[in-house]
């Protein structure tokens, strides 16, 4: 990996000829909650003011410019009793990131391992995937963050550009051709015994900052063997069903599919829509046997996908410990607290 | 030092365009939306709610490459109507050709039974695992079916009968609800004439049933009572196709006549949208069933937490 | 053939709500004219007792599908007032545009859906689809326009999500504003065309003295909030409605009646004109003068002239809303209002007249009492007067039955009754 | 009544079913929202055949397949137009949250006495009233179209999908879902109260998209967890009457007064749901 190090203020430069050419897709304030604090949304930007680089993260991940809740996987055009069928890839240029955290990084690369592996790669995903140029930055741990936990608090791989500030200069990783020649554009030079200091210790003072954490040691045979633990049946009366802690989840990549005729009649389409395993039909099949009818055994196999069946293919979780799910839930049910109940520690 | 302060930046888009109705390589991304186009050739009603539908496919180079084996499953896409997976029912031998026997359920299955022959409909496929036939070669095979579990299995029948002579003893235990049910009571006949021992065992019937009434189970202790565990353990398969609890109850009375899980075959049905491991709805517990299975072996599906 | 005997239309169409027209006729002679309303009461009234104060714009929008905007714009005006909240000037803008869209958006669901038919002899809008086409494509075209702006500024064209007690819950961008405003100019030929149709319609010759009741203008054409007046003379505040409306119960009708001056008075498009005639904007005034207006007329069918220039004058109103809009700086969406004990009364001017709401509160903004008087139900007994002297008139001149009906419906019709509106 | 010949899908012609449109005790919105949506109004009409539709046409017929019925039950007479109607009709949709659940007009049940009510605001001439019920209360209904209003793409995706022969179904998992994918910011976390956690979605969180909270219009998603959203309205400082003030405004989470009939029937063009 090379890496250079660079003034605060060189940034903007990046930032502009980064945005003369593409659309930069970036953090900004979103609004203020109840408790007058600022959250966050990945929004298109062009003007570096507007970015907001220190943000906390976002309550949306970044996943909708790459795995769009709705999207056409075909369309159909009819003559008589015939039809072509039309695939797009709706990508058409590439799209910038401009200061993505090492857990949505973390996320990309963990949907790469499903999406595009395998014999089937999905090419609505990696398509987009192909065509993205990421610039990460750097963060401060937040009460719900876990990322360490789960291995996903560093990227090293990814992205293009990774910024860590070190006083009023950043440290930048570099893992990209196109990243490199970005650099040159700026007065950035190679950094010396000093620079790792101030990386390693900048490191370390995120690294202590995390407060919530999983303990995922055997987890997998944990999970298998609590198969029937009552916490589950705890936690599922608390649940909704709603599904939005899947929607914010920055890897969640399950779907269903549509088929629909235009009212016109003209055209016809097969559409995928992101879906939550957490929905009461998601199992459900013909004839109308639903394999996960309790709003438990819902919760629970979301919890399985993502820490033990995943790991069992990936040998990673398919959690980055972004957090978001349990911010987002209004019954409270996060991951540190669910997987300690389920290790024994801690009821629902 | 010089430099330039406004850097130009351009990113090189990577060229992504697919390539439909193109034969597609693996890895290829063409390959995930491919579909086949075929023509519902023949439609022979089989039962109030089964119909057996043959669908051809239109291209005569993909008739060629299209192959499959017994146990497998195909997409089978009528455009605006819906896309749905079903297993197919016919010989691995014919090529380019599938037939599919098909319930009435829901949109896509009610459409197809008011529509003509000669309508376009999708294939993509075939996915999903096969029945180990081969490995059954010299040996006894017993093929068991409750109800649409014939479907499935009546692809490895024909298999069956197409290498008769690479098997031992075969039997065929069916079971349905009521005789007006059952499915393929035209190959019946063909059947025994191949010197496959078929069974019928049906739930309720009417006066003029002939045949033994009851649960499956207890035909198949009829036709094990004489069979000798060890014998069983040595060279004995299954393949059971039908609902969850159909398959539990007979596969573990199938142990208990020393037949081992590893050689019992059950094929598990899913909601399922891709059939390549993608949209995660066919998952049991968190294993794919569409690429892992449908057929698994019953010992793997034991260890399934919530398959059955 | 001469006088038959008895009209009886059993659940009037293309009107909103259940009513029927009943006129028996002998020997040349009336010897019954009723219009009865026989449409459901659901007590709104009752049901928001005891509910709290932002129940109430929320709930009442379900009084009437199509005048849904103007009853939560009332219903908040009479919280608001209750309150002692005054909306800042953005809001108030805001809300106006927002009343516009419904007023063009109401009058041309009327002058084209219901009306046209009447005048071109077909039953309704769905053979012109093949006859006129281009008419119901410009109907549609005017109705989209409106609606689209509905749901732009009030979040939805029917019961808005946006419109809520202290404001708006979120502003429309002004890149879509703006887009607006161009649509709305495109729209003016639209318009044009719409006039000419009308024109070409014969306005039957009918005439009864009528007292007439709307909101008074106060530099403009009044639609929110403002003193009352009648044209017989009659002004008071806001807040002395009920000496305004009289509401009283008869027998055959489930809505209330009103009266004023005389036994029944009008509301509408047609009592605006008449008692602000001076307001319109210029090219609403001359294009109202050119299609047979002025201070007062008294042809209950001149409603569809008096809906055609208020078309033009919101549409052109509009745009100036728009202009002013997209000249400032928005300020927060919403302000916060404290409930308190007391009294409010709103009256705002929906498509089909004034419309008062008015509402009691005890200490934590609960409801104690809620009144609401409805435009359609104010001109029940106005409708009933114009039909008795139609049909007297008609019937005293030789006119068949069917001929009769014909324009005892179009009659009914002409006040565009919104009659579950009015049974509440 | 509408232009266009026959028309077909993938060579296979269309059913062109015979609509009505009937009101009961409702605001005549959700009829209204029938002509609404004028982009998409020429092409809905041309894949059915209105026989019957007071608010708009004059014509009337008794032959219809589909009849689309809105409002609630909340009068003797109304009880036999509705019954007149089943009969009629093949298919009977019950069209908006009245004619779902009771809607609105159904608060009017918490009054112990409908009469009582009606002297009070009639006076000497009460009106005949009863207790508001929802279509399926008394008669079986096929399809329910939720919403208050409902969004027009649901009308015309029963009506292109009984056109087609496809099965219709509604969604069954609540808003929030659809308010999350539509990135919209939860309301709660404003500090608003909203129903989206317990409502049927479908309707794309139309009001929560405009930064209202939802009121629960389209009635209860399957599997709804009330008793979780208490807990959670009460954690957020929302008072148990304000829930309850939202949770009966439309009707959809009021228990119903009588048990609702299966609403199997033997001529149904439909598929298994
Ligand atoms: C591996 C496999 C093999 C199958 N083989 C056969 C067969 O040989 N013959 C046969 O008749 N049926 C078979 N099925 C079942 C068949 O897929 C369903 O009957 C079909 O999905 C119904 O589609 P539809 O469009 O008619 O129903 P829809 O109208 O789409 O839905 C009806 C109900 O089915 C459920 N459903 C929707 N989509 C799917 C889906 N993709 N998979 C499962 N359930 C779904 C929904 O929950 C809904 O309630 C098989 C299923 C699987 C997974
Ligand atoms: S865990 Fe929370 S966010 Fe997820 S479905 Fe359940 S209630 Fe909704
Ligand atoms: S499961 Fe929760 S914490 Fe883990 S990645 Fe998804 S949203 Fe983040
Ligand atoms: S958000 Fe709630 S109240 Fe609003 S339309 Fe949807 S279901 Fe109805």
């Amino acid at each position: 990996m090379l890496f250079r190090v660079f003034d605060q203020g060189e940034l903007p430069i990046l930032f502009s000829a980064l945005t003369a050419r593409h659309e930069v897709i970036g953090p900004v304030e979103a609004g203020v909650d109840r408790h007058g604090k600022p959250f966050y949304a990945f929004e298109p930007a062009t003007d570096f003011r507007a970015l907001r680089l220190a943000y906390t993260t976002t309550k949306l991940p970044a996943k909708r410019y790459f795995l769009p809740c709705r999207e056409d996987l075909a369309t159909f055009r009819t003559s008589g009793s015939d039809w072509s069928k039309t695939v797009e890839y709706n990508v058409d240029r590439p799209r910038v990131f401009f200061g993505l955290h090492a857990c949505d990084i973390n996320a990309l690369n963990k949907l790469d391992k499903v999406l595009t592996g395998g014999d089937y790669p999905m090419p609505w995903y990696a398509a987009k995937r192909r065509n993205m140029f990421i610039v990460g930055v750097d963060c401060e741990p937040q009460p719900s963050c876990f990322c360490r936990s789960m291995g996903a608090d560093t990227a090293l791989s990814g992205f293009d550009l990774f910024l860590t500030g070190i006083g009023d200069r950043y440290f930048a990783e570099i893992l990209s051709n196109n990243a490199y020649n970005l650099l040159r554009g700026i007065r950035a030079v190679e950094p010396g015994e000093e620079e790792h200091v101030l990386y390693r210790r900048a490191v370390a003072e995120k690294t202590r900052k995390y407060t919530a954490r999983v303990d995922t040691t055997d987890l997998t045979k944990i999970l298998d063997m609590e198969f029937e633990s009552p916490v589950w049946k705890s936690w599922g009366e608390k649940c909704l069903s709603c599904g939005s802690c899947a929607a914010v989840c920055p890897t969640c990549y399950c779907y269903g599919v549509e088929e629909t005729v235009d009212i016109d009649l003209s055209v016809a389409r097969k559409t995928k829509t992101l879906y939550s395993c957490n929905l009461v039909d998601f199992a459900q099949v013909a004839g109308g046997h639903n394999f996960r009818p309790e709003s438990h055994s819902r919760l629970k196999y979301r919890y399985y996908h993502k820490h033990r069946g995943f790991v069992e293919a990936y040998e990673e979780s398919l959690c980055t410990g972004c957090g978001r799910c349990g911010e987002t839930c209004l019954a409270g049910i996060n991951v540190p607290d669910v997987i300690a109940s389920v290790r024994g520690e801690g009821g629902a | 030092m010089t430099r330039e302060r406004t850097p130009d930046m351009e990113i090189p888009f990577v060229d992504v365009a697919g390539s439909p109705f193109r034969p597609p390589r693996r890895n290829d991304f063409a390959a995930f939306e491919y579909t086949y186009k075929a023509e519902v050739t023949r439609v022979h009603t089989l039962t109030a709610m089964e119909t057996l539908y043959e669908i051809q496919l239109l291209d005569p180079e993909e008739r060629r490459r299209f192959s499959f084996s017994p146990g497998q499953f195909v997409m089978l896409e009528v455009p605006g109507i819906g896309e749905a997976p079903f297993s197919i029912s016919s010989s691995p031998l014919r090529r380019g050709a599938v037939e599919l026997c098909i319930r009435k359920a829901g949109s896509l299955t009610t459409y197809l039974t008011k529509v003509p022959r000669g309508i376009r409909v999708g294939i993509r496929g075939p996915f999903g695992t096969a029945f180990p036939m081969e490995r059954m070669h010299g040996e006894n095979v017993l093929l068991i079916a409750g109800g649409l579990g014939l479907a499935p299995l009546r692809s490895a029948i024909c298999y069956v009968q197409e290498n008769r002579s690479r098997f031992q003893a075969v039997d065929i235990v069916y079971g349905a609800k009521e005789p007006s049910q059952l499915l393929f009571s035209y190959m019946y006949e063909a059947w025994r004439q191949d010197d496959i021992d078929l069974s019928i065992i049906v739930e309720k019937a009417g006066p003029l049933w002939k045949g033994p009434r009851g649960l499956i189970t207890k035909r198949l202790k009829e036709i094990l009572a004489d069979r000798d565990h060890a014998e069983c353990a040595r060279n004995m398969y299954a393949i059971v196709c039908g609902p969850p609890v159909m398959f539990q109850y007979v596969c573990d009375q199938l142990n208990v006549y020393g037949i081992p899980m590893q050689k019992m075959f059950v094929s598990l049905e899913r909601r399922m949208h891709c059939g390549m491991g993608k949209c995660c709805r066919c998952n049991v517990g968190s294993t794919y069933t569409c690429l892992k299975g449908p057929v698994f072996d019953y010992w793997t599906v034991l260890n399934l937490p919530e398959a059955i | 053939m001469k006088v038959a005997g008895t009209i009886e239309v059993h659940h009037l169409t293309r009107v909103e709500g259940h009513g029927n027209i009943r006129i028996r006729v002998k020997d040349g002679r009336l010897r019954e004219a009723r219009w009865e309303v026989v449409e459901t009461p659901r007590f709104f009234e009752a049901l928001l007792r005891g509910k709290r104060y932002d129940v109430a714009p929320w709930i009442t929008g379900r009084i009437c599908g199509i005048c849904s905007i103007g009853h939560t714009l009332a219903s908040i005006r009479a919280v608001e007032n209750a309150f002692g909240f005054d909306p800042p000037e953005q809001t108030r803008n805001l809300r106006l545009l927002l009343k516009h869209a419904e007023t063009l958006q109401s009058h041309v669901l009327h002058l084209y859906f219901l009306a046209a038919p009447d005048f071109l002899g077909v039953g309704s809008v769905f053979p012109l689809i093949e006859t006129h086409p281009d008419a119901v494509r410009r109907a549609a075209r005017l109705k989209l326009l409106a609606n689209d702006l509905c749901d732009l500024v009030g979040g939805r064209r029917m019961h808005p999500t946006r419109t809520v007690v202290g404001g708006f819950t979120l502003l429309p961008k002004k890149r879509e504003l703006a887009g607006f405003r161009e649509r709305l100019i495109a729209a003016l030929p639209d318009l044009s065309a719409t006039v000419d149709l009308f024109r070409s319609f014969p306005v039957p010759d009918f005439s009864r003295e009528t007292e007439f009741v709307s909101l008074l203008g106060d530099g403009g054409y009044p639609f929110i909030g403002g003193r009352l007046v009648s044209s017989d003379g009659v002004i008071r505040p806001e807040s002395g409605y009920l000496e305004m409306t009289n509401e009283r119960v008869v027998a055959h009708s489930t809505a209330k009646w009103c009266r004023l001056s005389r036994e029944s008075f009008a509301v509408g498009p047609l009592a605006r004109v008449n008692n602000n005639f001076s307001f319109l904007l210029p090219e609403a005034k001359v294009l109202a003068e050119s299609l047979g207006l002025s201070p007062v007329r008294h042809n209950p069918f001149l409603a569809h002239a008096a809906r055609l220039a208020e078309c033009l004058h919101v549409t052109l109103e509009s745009v100036a809303l728009i202009d002013g809009l997209l000249s400032t700086d928005f300020g927060e969406p919403r302000r916060t209002v404290t409930p308190r004990e007391g009294k409010g009364v709103a009256a705002v001017e929906v498509p089909r007249g004034i419309l008062y709401h008015a509402y009691e509160f005890d200490r934590d903004g609960r409801i104690v009492m809620a009144d609401c008087v409805i435009p359609t139900g104010q001109n029940h007994g106005n409708i009933q007067a114009d039909l008795e002297s139609l049909a007297r008139e008609m019937a005293a001149e030789g006119k068949q039955d069917a001929e009769i009906e014909r324009l005892a419906q179009m009659l009914v019709r002409a006040y565009d009754p919104c009659i579950s509106c009015s049974v509440h | 009544m509408a232009a266009g010949g026959t028309k077909s899908w993938l060579g296979a012609p269309l059913l062109r079913p015979r609509v009505a449109f009937f009101e009961l005790t409702s605001c005549g919105g959700c009829q209204l929202q029938v002509l609404n949506h004028e982009g998409t109004l020429l092409d809905f009409l041309s894949l059915v055949e209105v026989t019957d539709f007071r608010e708009a046409m004059t014509e009337r017929s008794h032959e219809y397949d589909i009849a689309f019925v809105e409002g609630c039950v909340s009068r003797s007479d109304e009880v036999a137009r509705l019954r007149q109607i089943r009969r009629n009709a093949r298919t009977l949709v019950a069209l908006g949250s009245c004619a779902c659940f009771g809607g609105v007009p159904r608060m009017k049940n918490r009054f112990p006495d409908p009469g009582l009510l009606a002297r009070e605001i009639y006076g000497e001439y009460p009106m005949a009233t009863e207790t508001v019920r929802a279509l399926d209360e008394i008669v079986p209904v096929d399809l329910k179209v939720h919403g208050c209003p409902f969004p027009k793409e649901e009308l015309e995706k029963v009506v292109l999908h009984i056109a087609l022969g496809k099965a219709i179904e509604t969604p069954r998992h609540p808003i929030c879902f659809e308010c999350k994918a539509n990135g919209n910011v939860c309301l709660f976390d404003l500090g608003e109260l909203c129903l989206g956690p317990v409502t049927r979605g479908g309707c794309s969180a139309w009001c929560p998209g405009n930064r209202f909270g939802c009121w629960g219009c389209r009635g209860p998603a399957d599997d709804a967890n009330l008793d979780s959203l208490r807990a959670i309205a009460k954690e957020h400082g929302f008072s148990g009457e304000d829930l309850a003030d939202r949770l009966e405004c439309f009707g959809g989470f009021t228990p119903r007064e009588a048990p609702e009939p299966s609403p199997r029937r033997k001529s149904r063009k439909r598929g298994t749901r």
